[in-house]
């Protein structure tokens, strides 16, 4: 175990753990855009930016990280919001909604960061995307990286290949339900879903009639898992039903 | 034949030399990409044909080579005759035979063909003489320019790989290190990061496989300090991560160079073929036991793969984005396995110290900052080129003594050093003796060892506008204030060089400036608002006057300047009518030309080929109001 | 994307053979791609993706990501104006102009008769002769905008 | 000692208590519907209870992408480790007894964790019908249950 300080307030935490994660445990709140607790921190929107003094360093001496990914270590002062480190996050939030000055989000973080209108040249095309990059590394985790970034810079943008639809993707929605702004568009029905502009056939509950997950999605992570198809074909809730009767049926008669 | 021992080793070094000195004379013809482009290769095919054809090579024991860059790239063609050492500058084909004739042959110098010093128009006959070779001192260059880069006999008779044989054979790992550590050399890159600190914590790094890179993907416009060397002695850079791998305990090595730096792919493809048949690379290197291979990758076109973990991903077939280096790349760099990254120029000088000794560098250069530098010296100076000195020289012998001073005798205004990383240095600061502390103080930084002179027709803000402009185009997008306060910056300046500049503009950019470099990723974004504040530090009042006055005080940005010509300087030479690219001059031979100004662009061009200067810039806000009075 | 001819697809076949069909090969082939089809078709791309086993968002994300890279045909001869640091205030901005005004398209264009594609690049490293224009192979150093047609026509010539 | 989750249907009398147990123990809201462990109410005081079985060769563990599903050696419970977890569903899909439960207000999957080696549900069973026994008892038939001396009323 570790212990540093989080402004002043002492704290332990596993060795593996993040700046972020004793921030958690301190009680602390550090904005962040671009974390997501089950993906490899990535650093990106720079938002969770935080000063950080190691043991050893002058007693004035802070260097400014993200608290998302850097580890943790004995002796460490981190402080969360310095003035420094506050204008900072207000220079990062206002930039964003240069960018997205439509977006719920982005309008609710930059007020709280005492940012009504952004101070910067507002997009002319207004987008939702921040860039993020949660979509593409949720993909690269499912295994199929269907969508990953294209371009660079002020041009660079998420998009499936060739900006067509995308080969690999098996419609599983992961992209889209882990999008902080809900920027990724799909149409759920129960016959099909469409997403990236490609229209997925639904794998539907015998029973109820219910759409489960796409056919592609079952077939990709049967072959994967070893798992059989027809597991995926029935939903959860038709499963317990019938389990419970068979359940019943087993039970010693009284 | 494979080299199995030290002492056949040092039989071939032997064998070489004489063989070397067995020819009398010498003619080095300089094949860098610079002297190609003016004809090199006709003149070195020129020579190589009169010297077969007139059997001249047992006649005058004359030996022609091609060689790397030998620096003074703005004269060139170059040829040197050795021993002599007359140096000839802008050779054509057709003068190959002359040259022969009377210089090989008969002795006599070709006074046309010699350089003329531009600061006294003199000619000077011994390339040892000339003010720009004079003051250098070629440690990580020693051999460029010396040697024929493709043929590795050569290389050996002038000294490469005997670094590489006292390592191997007279030094343990640690000893090997410890003499790097003791020469204090830093990384030639950029940021200067100790070179021995950075393999002791690889070598330090638990793990069996570790890799040793060559940073080649010069990118930071105005240095080609690399490329010179990766062109006119490869081996050089081959010697130095054998020794690296040797001492941090690598088998594995991969040179990154620029796709745009073709001349170097061949040059190093060819010093790797030609090293591992001579066993000085591949298994058992020199008999010695130790293995280690190197790889050429060439990269994609991209600025931000110079950062070191953004090669990293290069080299690993992906996109180049940079990662947070909290955890250092000698611990978890190429395929998070441990490895020391270092630049061209870091590895051409290890060969070096590791024959001279740690001492020998360490005597050179200033208290923090040891050995020698290479800098590229372009932009309005006289003699431009590629240098190398010991730290510590101060811009003025640089600029001055070395450059020959600015351009057409036009009044000095800064110094560009470390590229987009760096800053714009001021004539006040002429004196400052150049090294990483003293350019990072000035507000600028050492970078890859660009120097770019600028005179008073250079505007600061247009210069602080185009560093911002190259990288939003090579910003990789992946952080916030990177991506989104770079285009914001640029969109600020474009409004103050087109005339639109408000009152706060200057707070908002030094505001999004500090942003910037707390809150970046990487070091691209952290440094790039270096040259904004460095023209702001030193030339604030050129700001104010494109906000307050409308005004562009050098007369660059266009929209703000307009051309006029002077009635009293203009000979009617016609020169500016056929400058003009819209035909806005209106005039005839010998008498008085007239720039109409509502086709006038503003470009410059007459300006330029004026030789009268009987053309001047004034703000177009006087203009405007003149027409209306 | 503008509609891509047909293309030979036994190209991409004798350029993998050189690599280890791998994820760190991609770089490198698609380099031998660019030079061998002067631009990256998009059956090529999707083709090395399998044979290298990187998924095709993947090979477009590099595709796009590097400026050597371009995805749609190029003309016969690039043209590329060097706008380093020193070629900037040496004037490689009139270059640029001139090269409108003569072959009427912009950086990163290509002319209708797929002759020319116009490109700028950051620093080609020869500053020493700046401002510096390459045309094909060949490198203009102390390049004016008087001359451009010249270089273009000599250029023209050279690289084929 | 090597502990088994032991369910005796016939035992069931759907009082729901174990559902209420099951969420305090997983939650602070507590509110039946975060349950990990299902009632299915067949009849008056006539219930199953479902619950995850800790599949040796477990579909769910199979198919997660991100390893988020591991097998607790001490418990022998199939763990979800929240930090690792990306919120796919995959396991929900692939379940075949349906025992992966989606939390909509939480947007992550639950599952029975044997709360770490002491089932929370298993003392507030009035009748036994879930126990938490050594795995040599497991196979012993249940006793059969005295319904009409029951004096708890209602059920469901």
């Amino acid at each position: 175990m570790t212990t540093l300080t989080v402004n002043g307030r002492r704290v332990t935490v596993p060795d593996d753990a993040t700046i972020l994660d004793a921030t958690r445990a301190a009680g602390v709140d550090v904005p962040t855009l671009c974390h997501f607790d089950g993906l490899e921190p990535w650093g990106g929107c720079r938002l969770c930016v935080v000063d950080m003094s190691q043991e050893g360093w002058d007693e004035d001496w802070f260097k400014m990280v993200t608290a998302c990914n850097h580890p943790v270590a004995e002796g460490m002062r981190v402080v969360t919001h310095s003035e420094r480190v506050l204008a900072t996050r207000q220079v990062v939030i206002d930039l964003l909604l240069a960018r997205c000055p439509e977006t719920p989000l982005i309008q609710r973080i930059a007020a709280e960061h005492g940012i009504e209108k952004t101070s910067y040249e507002p997009n002319p095309e207004p987008t939702d995307c921040i860039l993020c990059g949660l979509c593409t590394r949720v993909c690269d985790h499912i295994g199929v990286s269907a969508i990953a970034s294209v371009n660079r810079g002020w041009g660079r943008e998420i998009a499936p290949p060739f900006h067509g639809e995308p080969p690999d993707c098996i419609g599983c929605l992961a992209c889209a339900e882990i999008c902080p702004t809900d920027y990724i568009e799909f149409t759920d029905g129960h016959v099909t879903r469409t997403i990236w502009n490609r229209e997925f056939e639904m794998l539907r509950d015998p029973v109820t009639g219910q759409a489960v997950i796409t056919t592609a999605q079952a077939e990709y992570f049967a072959e994967r898992s070893g798992v059989p198809k027809a597991y995926f074909e029935t939903s959860d809730s038709s499963k317990r039903l019938a389990m419970a009767k068979t359940f019943a049926a087993l039970a010693v008669k009284e | 034949m494979r080299i199995e021992s030290r002492d056949q080793f040092t039989a071939l070094h032997e064998a070489a030399r004489k063989a070397r000195a067995e020819h009398r004379q010498q003619i080095l013809v300089c094949c860098g990409t610079g002297c190609l482009a003016s004809g090199a290769k006709e003149v070195a095919e020129a020579f190589a044909e009169q010297v077969a054809d007139r059997g001249l090579d047992a006649e005058v024991g004359l030996f022609v080579k091609s060689t790397g860059c030998h620096g003074f790239c703005e004269r060139g063609p170059l040829v040197v005759i050795q021993p002599s050492g007359v140096l000839y500058t802008r050779v054509k084909a057709k003068s190959v035979a002359e040259i022969i004739d009377t210089t090989v042959i008969g002795g006599e110098v070709i006074t046309r063909l010699l350089y003329k010093n531009p600061v006294d128009g003199e000619r000077i006959e011994d390339y040892s003489e000339i003010p720009f070779y004079k003051n250098q001192v070629r440690v990580a260059m020693r051999n460029i320019g010396r040697i024929d880069p493709t043929d590795i006999e050569d290389a050996i008779a002038e000294g490469a790989y005997s670094g590489l044989a006292r390592a191997l054979f007279e030094l343990t790992p640690d000893e090997v290190l410890e003499e790097v550590r003791v020469s204090g050399q830093r990384g030639r890159g950029g940021a200067g990061f100790n070179t021995a600190r950075k393999w002791a914590s690889c070598k330090a790094a638990p793990g069996d496989r570790r890799f040793v890179l060559c940073n080649g993907d010069e990118g930071d416009p105005g240095a080609f300090k690399d490329r010179s060397i990766m062109e006119g002695d490869p081996h050089s850079v081959l010697e130095g991560m054998i020794i690296g791998a040797y001492a941090v305990g690598a088998n594995e090595g991969y040179i990154y160079v620029r796709d745009e730096y073709p001349l170097a792919v061949v040059n190093l493809t060819i010093a790797i073929a030609e090293a591992r048949k001579r066993g000085l690379l591949g298994d058992d290197i020199m008999g010695s036991g130790f293995n280690f291979d190197i790889k050429i990758s060439r990269g994609g076109g991209a600025f931000i793969c110079g950062e070191s973990s953004a090669l990293m991903r290069s080299l690993e077939g992906k996109v180049g984005e940079p990662r947070a280096k909290y955890v250092h790349s000698t611990e978890k760099g190429l395929y998070d396995l441990p490895t020391v990254l270092n630049n061209v120029e870091t590895w051409a000088g290890i060969g070096a110290i590791i024959e001279r000794g740690g001492q020998w560098f360490a005597s050179m250069g200033t208290e923090k900052s040891k050995g020698t530098k290479a800098f590229s010296l372009v932009g309005k100076v006289k003699n431009t080129g590629l240098i190398e000195l010991p730290m510590g020289t101060t811009l003025r012998q640089i600029i001055y003594d070395i450059g020959g001073g600015v351009a057409n005798d036009r009044p000095f205004k800064a110094v560009q050093t470390g590229g987009p990383s760096g800053g714009c240095v001021p004539e006040e600061l002429l004196d400052l003796p150049v090294d990483y502390e003293k350019l990072t103080e000035a507000g600028s930084m050492m970078g890859s060892g660009g120097m770019i002179v600028m005179d008073d027709r250079t505007c600061m803000v247009d210069v602080a506008r185009y560093f911002l402009a190259f990288l939003t185009e090579e910003s990789c997008g992946k952080c916030t204030p990177c991506r989104e306060g770079l285009k914001q910056m640029l969109h600020i300046y474009d409004r103050l060089i087109g005339g639109d500049g408000r009152e706060g503009d200057i707070e908002a950019i030094e505001r999004l400036a500090r942003g910037m470099q707390l809150g970046s990723l990487c070091e691209l974004g952290k440094s790039a608002p270096n040259p904004v504040l460095s023209t702001l530090r030193y030339f604030r009042a050129e700001y104010e006057a494109h906000i307050h006055d409308r005004a562009c005080p050098a007369g660059i940005c266009r929209e703000l300047t307009a051309y006029e010509i002077i009635e009293e300087g203009c000979d009617g030479c016609h020169a500016c009518f056929k400058a003009c690219p819209v035909d806005a001059i209106e005039g005839v031979i010998k008498e008085l030309h007239v720039i109409h100004q509502d086709a006038c662009i503003s470009c410059g061009a007459c300006f330029d080929v004026c030789p009268t200067e009987a053309i001047r810039t004034l703000p177009k806000s006087r203009l405007e109001k003149a027409e209306v009075v | 994307m503008t509609e891509q001819p047909c293309v030979d697809l036994a190209l991409t076949d004798e350029i993998l053979e050189r690599y280890p069909l791998e994820e760190p090969s991609l770089i490198q082939v698609l380099q031998d791609v660019q030079r061998a089809y002067n631009y990256l078709p998009c059956d090529v791309l999707i083709k090395v993706g399998e044979a290298l086993g990187v998924p095709a968002a993947k090979v477009f994300s590099v595709s796009t990501f590097y400026k050597a890279f371009a995805l749609d045909p190029q003309g016969e001869t690039i043209v590329k104006v060097c706008t380093g640091t020193a070629c900037h205030i040496r004037g490689a901005g009139q270059l640029v102009e001139e090269l409108q005004r003569e072959l009427g398209i912009g950086a990163d264009e290509t002319t209708e008769d797929l002759k020319f594609t116009v490109k700028t690049v950051n620093c080609v490293g020869a500053c020493a002769m700046a401002p510096v224009m390459i045309v094909g192979e060949k490198y203009w150093g102390g390049a004016k905008p008087a001359r451009v047609s010249k270089y273009l026509g000599t250029g023209g010539g050279d690289a084929n | 000692m090597n502990m088994i989750y032991k369910v005796s249907v016939e035992r069931c009398i759907a009082c729901g208590k174990c559902e209420l147990a099951c969420a305090f123990a997983h939650g602070s809201e507590g509110r039946p519907s975060k349950t990990r462990i299902n009632i299915h109410r067949r009849g008056p005081e006539l219930g199953t209870p479902i619950v995850c079985f800790q599949c040796d060769d477990a579909a769910c563990v199979a198919v997660c992408p991100t390893e988020a599903l591991v097998r607790n050696a001490d418990t022998g419970a199939v763990d979800m480790a929240r930090s690792r977890c990306i919120s796919c569903r995959m396991c929900v899909a692939a379940c075949p007894f349906g025992n992966m439960l989606w939390d909509d207000t939480y947007d992550c999957v639950q599952k029975c964790d044997l709360c770490g080696g002491d089932p929370r549900c298993v003392p507030f069973c009035p009748t036994g019908a879930i126990a938490w026994v050594p795995a040599d008892l497991a196979a012993k038939p249940p006793e059969p249950l005295d319904r009409e001396a029951l004096e708890i009323g209602g059920g469901a």
